[in-house]
């Protein structure tokens, strides 16, 4: 994929792992309330929660592997008057558990946080038994479940302090891959709301988590070809901020997705049934497409699929047939 | 703390053959305490179950839905646990240290609703609404419809992790409240229990007690033509769990087993509750065509006439 | 849900389970190929193959209430060289087997037959937990499976015979609940094929399995107000009729799909997609809102959800806004 | 009928010290048959390992990602299958009287795909492709891209009911042919294999051989810290099948074992290996932080220094 503008000069930027992010909020959610546990199915380390269960050792439940139980046991704690953080790879806590997940967490309305660890594309050479793409397709249908995914640390932080104290079930995906800080100082995320990173008239981006750095990078490029784009981040995947987008096709007449995730049936689908329920206009989808994806490196891998700054352009540019 | 005996209704009439009424009349028969002295409470559970089976029978005639064999197998359990051993009352629904049951075999909803009714949790005339349109009582149970129900089941081999968890978090509490959870033999077959059950015993979940139905039949089948679960002792024990095989019929013998929890090795608790799927009708008991079938107007007035004696 | 025109009037149809469409056409073809096996989890009796079982009890094989062991079971028999059709109730073959339909059956390209019995409301009164309404949403989103729901028995038999001839993983969703038969006679299923069974030129109603025939109702209903709806069946989700869907955006202007799912990821999902990439129009989504369902009969269900003749006339009327 | 010994190629080269060779040298080693002699065949068998190990640490090194400690645990295990006791040829592999194998713990594909170019199965040359972009050799193998492969695996279950099916269908066939499946004990935790035992057992499947890493470690830590299996000869025998504990880095006693298959019983055999993590060497063995971590230089140096003397 090579991009159809020159790139715009980046500013140097420090990438963050957001487990780190993860792993100090839940040690202070833990601190300050006795009910927050935590639950992993041997997945400590890749969670960052050695910390945590040196600070909080009874309060750190590990099931061993066993997703199914993982998520149950989470409802049982829940029940008992517990916080529940479910924390596991996001590739099998949604692919295993997916019933648990449906009828334990969302049907039965429990007070539990599933949390969705290295999404994506993160486990990129492991190949795609182990590259959660569809998770956003699964569960933003499920009835009663918040779907959160943050872009960067200070986001994290944020969705995980709401998800404490919202009563009910939430699902965040905690990204392992690097991302610099894209929401600005004094950012405060509201669930259910897309937030506008940069103001644009000619076209919109919505980008979720990863991505949303690229998302800016291509609006930076588009700029020098006299292309003016919105770019929107939408945290909240369910429920989906309808007016947001509603107002971007409205003002911009054209909406290309960005994520970390299939094309089909995710934020694209969420984006796609809200166009076409309230203000149809061209959209394009980046992000994986109906495939599986080869053997290759998370980087490699993003540029494979074109979900970069230049496969932003390039979709950019083929919506609006420039 | 057990509760003080609610007043013991024994209204039941006889039926009038090919006649069914609404319900099984005379619940609810509310919990009877420990200070009534074993026979007494013997007497008022086998009472109790009666009464259950009567209104779970026309219940689920009337709805034209249910899952009759495998409620019958499993209300003399049912009964026990709510009539007399949990600590939970209608009005402690809510109390963090309530005793906690989780009906894993959740197709038996009618079993749960009928004893919630005996037991004062559920109003008795909700359950001619079973299974109709908005009614709270739904084909399996919803907790967020109905208080005392724990756990939203009905897939098979969700209640155990569940009540792990339960049991987790009271003892992370330091607290004595316990939890209880029945399931299907069929059931087992879901591997989702063996995790449940190695986390029970490496969480040393003595407060965690599992109950399964060993009625030896499943929704198609008898079990041992299957998917055979024997010898089940042997593998409950080698999950690490204490078992404990009882008469799953004998309110006797349940109240005695479910006396000896927490077991002093400070393992989990199995009961293998020996039972009949359709017991104790003489046209239902063993015979897998009761899984789901409804019973006609002439059954019920049958299956009442024998409960009568029974 | 109340018709906002007078309803045309309806000739007597009879209606037929698609189970017994599929019991027989298994016996047939187990009959004419002996590698075809049938998988099952204790649903000998609830998908009708007793009878399968009496003429081939060694190919009838039970695994028990163990789903991801079935399906696992059924990817191990395809490496054998069998055509299994794994054959148990499609809430608990989609949610509890995910990960091993993603896996085993769609990413190994194992050739299984995953069948979804009595799926969508079917088991009404049974609750949530029985409902397979996100079924479509989750599978349509995983590479490499063919997703196909036939509308009535003749096309339920042609898929499964189709299936049996395709070397690679399906999923069928095989209907319970009493369908007209709605396809002309000589009709031939063509995989990722739509098939217009009504003309017209205002609105295209675009419905799949035990719909179909309400939306036909609803276009009768319709041309008595002067409305001209053509109806569209689309037997195969995944790969969803691209041509079909971007004709009926090109020449009908507006599209109402319509489904026993969720009114989200599905077949309107997979439509919507497909009209902002190529032709967008307004939509109108005719199905299960975001939300576990009350308690209730399927028939009751159906009307509560406006998933009839009547909610699509007005889904169809709001789409064209008259 | 076991296919005639390849030529055995021995001719690996002591290391260079912080130098590390691209692949291990001296692959493939090729298949050795039973006529060779039981001496010759542990020698084979035993060089065949020490070669694959020496390749495999070479070929993490070089991707930077793998799981070491995971593969040498069972490198003598899949050195003995595929050297010489299945009944798979490179020109065999879709042969479907074909032995299979099953490697459920899919992360310890470096040691599946050193020992397929031992045996022949693929090409010695692609073992420096591992992990990088549009490789046939990912991080979990992946059948679509390498013929031998049987099944895809990575999430851990998957295994033991593929395994089932196979043996199921060789069982319909009436075939010999038998089914091996590689587990680890971290991986038993997961319900779903626990499901397929019981259908194994139902089915009597005396064709089917499943083998337990038992290296005591899982991901993250020991294995009887986080969800204790034991006692889990007891758990496997309950479940039906006929167990044998070996030592899994004996080849002598792991062609004994194997030679047993199938039971007189006509029971499915399981086999507990008890191995160590990373072994032979000295600094990774039974050490949980050698799970995924990646060797340096100096550190593939100094094992492959150990396993010249191994
Ligand atoms: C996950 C799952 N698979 C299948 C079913 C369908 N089902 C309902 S009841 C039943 C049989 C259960 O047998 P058992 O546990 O012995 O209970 P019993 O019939 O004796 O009450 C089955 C297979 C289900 N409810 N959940
Ligand atoms: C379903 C699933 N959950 C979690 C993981 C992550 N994981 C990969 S390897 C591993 C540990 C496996 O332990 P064991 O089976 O003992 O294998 P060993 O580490 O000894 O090779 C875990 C938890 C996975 N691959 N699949
Ligand atoms: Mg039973
Ligand atoms: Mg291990």
């Amino acid at each position: 994929m090579t991009a159809l503008t020159a790139s715009a000069p980046r500013a140097e930027r420090a990438l963050h792992d957001c487990r780190d992010a993860y792993a100090a909020t839940l040690i202070e959610l833990a601190a300050a309330d006795p009910r927050v546990v935590v639950v992993v199915n041997d997945s400590t380390g890749s969670s960052k929660l050695g910390e945590f269960g040196k600070q909080f050792p009874d309060r750190l439940i590990n099931v061993g592997i066993a997703e199914q139980d993982m998520v149950g046991v989470g409802a049982g704690l829940a029940n008992g008057g517990k916080i529940p953080f479910v924390s596991a790879a996001s590739c099998f806590l949604t692919a295993r558990a997916l019933e648990q997940i449906k009828v334990d967490a969302a049907y039965s309305n429990n007070n539990i946080k599933l949390c969705g660890m290295s999404p994506g594309m993160a486990y990129g050479e492991l190949g795609a038994t182990h590259h959660s793409i569809e998770d956003l397709a699964w569960l933003r249908v499920i009835p009663n479940l918040t779907v959160i995914v943050p872009a960067d640390p200070v986001e994290t932080a944020q969705a995980l302090r709401w998800a404490a104290e919202h009563t009910g079930p939430v699902f965040v995906r905690v990204s392992r891959m690097g991302v610099p800080d894209v929401n600005p100082a004094g950012y405060e995320f509201v669930p259910g709301r897309a937030v506008t990173l940069r103001e644009g008239t000619d076209v919109t981006i919505i980008a979720t988590g990863t991505v949303v750095s690229r998302a800016l990078d291509a609006a930076d490029d588009l700029a020098l070809a006299g292309i003016s784009a919105r770019v929107l981040s939408m945290p909240t995947i369910k429920p989906i901020d309808t007016d947001a987008i509603v107002a971007a096709a409205r003002e911009t007449g054209a909406i290309v997705t960005v994520e970390e995730a299939l094309t089909s049936g995710g934020l694209g689908g969420a984006v796609a049934e809200t166009v076409v329920r309230h203000h149809p206009v061209p959209m394009r989808f980046v992000g994986v497409p109906d495939a599986f994806a080869p053997t290759g490196s998370t980087s490699w891998l993003f540029d494979h699929f074109g979900i970069s700054a230049a496969g932003i352009d390039a979709a950019v540019r083929d919506v609006l047939d420039r | 703390m057990t509760t003080a005996p609610a007043p013991v209704t024994v209204s039941a009439s006889a039926p009038v053959a090919g006649l069914v009424p609404a319900t099984g009349g005379g619940l609810p028969v509310g919990r009877i305490g420990a200070d009534a002295g074993r026979d007494a409470v013997i007497a008022h559970l086998r009472e109790g179950a009666r009464l259950i089976r009567r209104s779970d029978i026309q219940m689920v005639h009337a709805a034209g839905l249910g899952h009759i064999g495998g409620e019958f197998s499993i209300t003399d359990v049912l009964a026990t646990l709510y009539l007399h051993v949990m600590k939970v009352s209608p009005d402690q629904v809510a109390d963090p240290e309530r005793d906690r049951l989780i009906l894993s075999k959740g197709h038996a909803a009618g079993a749960l609703y009928t004893t919630l009714a005996a037991a004062g949790f559920i109003p008795p005339d909700q359950l001619a609404t079973f299974m109709q349109p908005m009614s709270m009582l739904n084909g399996h149970p919803d907790r967020k419809k109905i208080a005392a129900v724990e756990a939203n089941t009905g897939p098979l081999g969700h209640g155990l992790p569940i009540a792990v968890g339960t049991a987790i978090a009271a003892k992370l509490d330091g607290s004595p409240r316990r939890t209880f959870v029945l399931l299907g033999d069929g059931e087992l077959q879901e591997g989702s229990n063996w995790e449940a059950m190695m986390t029970a015993s490496q969480y040393g979940l003595a407060n965690l007690t599992a109950v399964v139905d060993r009625n030896r039949l499943q929704q198609g089948a008898r079990v041992v033509d299957t998917n055979d679960l024997e010898p089940l002792a042997d593998k409950l024990r080698a999950f690490g769990w204490e078992v404990v095989e009882v008469d799953g019929h004998d309110h006797g013998a349940l109240l005695d087993v479910f006396a000896a929890v927490p077991a002093a090795s400070g393992k989990p608790t199995f009961v293998i509750a020996h039972t009949f799927k359709g017991y104790p009708i003489s046209f239902m008991r063993d015979n897998v065509a009761w899984h789901h079938k409804v019973p006609s107007a002439e059954q019920v007035a049958l299956a009442l006439a024998e409960l009568e004696t029974s």
